[in-house]
């Protein structure tokens, strides 16, 4: 089935694309998405440990299972608010 | 009324974020204005651009909107983010608190600003004098209890 | 540019006390506000009128203002007070801080709060549904340094 | 000699007058001030303990000398701010 791979910031710079479809087994997990974008991405890797995702809009796991067409998006650590951190 | 919550490229105002939280009741409001400074880190900033997943970021908005009107009784709370190329001084969110007393003002602001950075996916690409840099702060994850305690506990001290 | 401290009987606008505290290296703005509420310990309360003398509440402001920018570096704060007759849900007061970090700027604005309800020579006569009372608080000491170590202690907590 | 003495709020409306002038003596303090008031304005003595003084815009003690011609200011207890006192 197909997902599409949302990425963002840095993570999105190191693929060269923020939207992507990526080809998944019929009962994949966050995880197995994650692990077809290193493989055909192998850069992402950086963010193995760091990046936190959401499906659908929704925060999710790497446990978390995934269906056809399902928005997937993996999130490099954020920075909103003001333009430093605080004291 | 104004959006309780926004993630837009247009230029923010505090005004117009005030009229998101008005109502009866309140003794107490807050606001609270992140400006994009001219240096970081012993750089000098020459402006920055910030990237949204904006969908994502509208409901975490509305998320820490939800919680600290769950935790401070009679709360009335907006917050704006600003997306996109901002310029030395200008503001990248505004958050606005209405409450009936103002100990509750301060520390629902406060928390409000500690989620954002939390939470929210929102990523800054600093671009200073010889460089750029993407600033990268916490994992985001909305459901890790042990970061909005963090969030509660800098705010209620 | 606005002033820093005015007790003054027009209405207050939070864009006029923002702008007086505008400058350059600012990352991060509060601002407080005091609405007239429409009860007060389970009185339906009508207007209130603020009666202040006026030369040393102005003078009070001032230090308030110092105190501040002493005890956080690199802020600036401003705080405009009315006086006069005040309708349901108009302010009464409005402090802008602007800061270098956020910690700064929230501390310093409810140190503000807490030290004009202690020192400021302005006094509430309530007129509610029924009667009309005179609010009293602190006895107003500027001098007095345990009133000065709480408001640092609520502010810094 | 001659202060002038000024009066707030409901200390004011007891005594019936924002502004009065008072005679006391040249070596009088803020302490003589007010006991010259309260003789003169017995309701006054209900803020004999909760009153605080200025004298010509400083913040002053009742030990504090006074000199002809000086604003002495007696202070109810402040209720500046918003309009209730926070939780």
């Amino acid at each position: 089935m197909r997902v599409t791979v949302r990425l963002f910031a840095r993570l999105r710079e190191l693929v060269g694309a923020g939207d992507l479809v990526l080809e998944v087994d019929a009962d994949a997990t966050v995880a197995d998405v994650w692990a077809t974008l290193v493989a055909a991405h192998p850069a992402a890797e950086a963010y193995a440990r760091s990046m936190s995702c959401a499906v659908n809009l929704e925060y999710a796991r790497m446990t978390t299972a995934v269906s056809a067409g399902d928005e997937v998006a993996f999130l490099p650590p954020v920075s909103g608010g003001e333009a430093r951190r605080g004291a | 009324m104004s959006p309780a919550t926004a993630v837009t490229s247009a230029p923010l105002a505090v005004e117009t974020v005030l009229r998101a939280v008005e109502g009866p009741g309140a003794g107490a409001v807050t606001t609270f204005v992140g400006l994009v400074r001219d240096h970081n880190q012993g750089r000098r900033v020459l402006w920055l651009d910030y990237e949204a997943y904006a969908p994502l970021a509208e409901k975490a908005l509305g998320l820490i909107v939800d919680e600290a009107q769950a935790r401070w009784a009679g709360a009335r709370m907006a917050i704006h983010h600003r997306t996109g190329r901002l310029e030395i001084g200008e503001a990248s969110v505004v958050i606005a608190v209405a409450t009936p007393h103002r100990a509750d003002a301060f520390a629902a602001c406060r928390y409000a600003i500690e989620r954002i950075k939390q939470i929210v996916p929102i990523w800054k690409h600093e671009h200073f004098e010889g460089g750029e840099v993407w600033i990268e702060g916490a994992t985001a994850d909305a459901t890790d209890t042990a970061a909005r305690e963090t969030a509660l506990r800098i705010a209620c001290a």
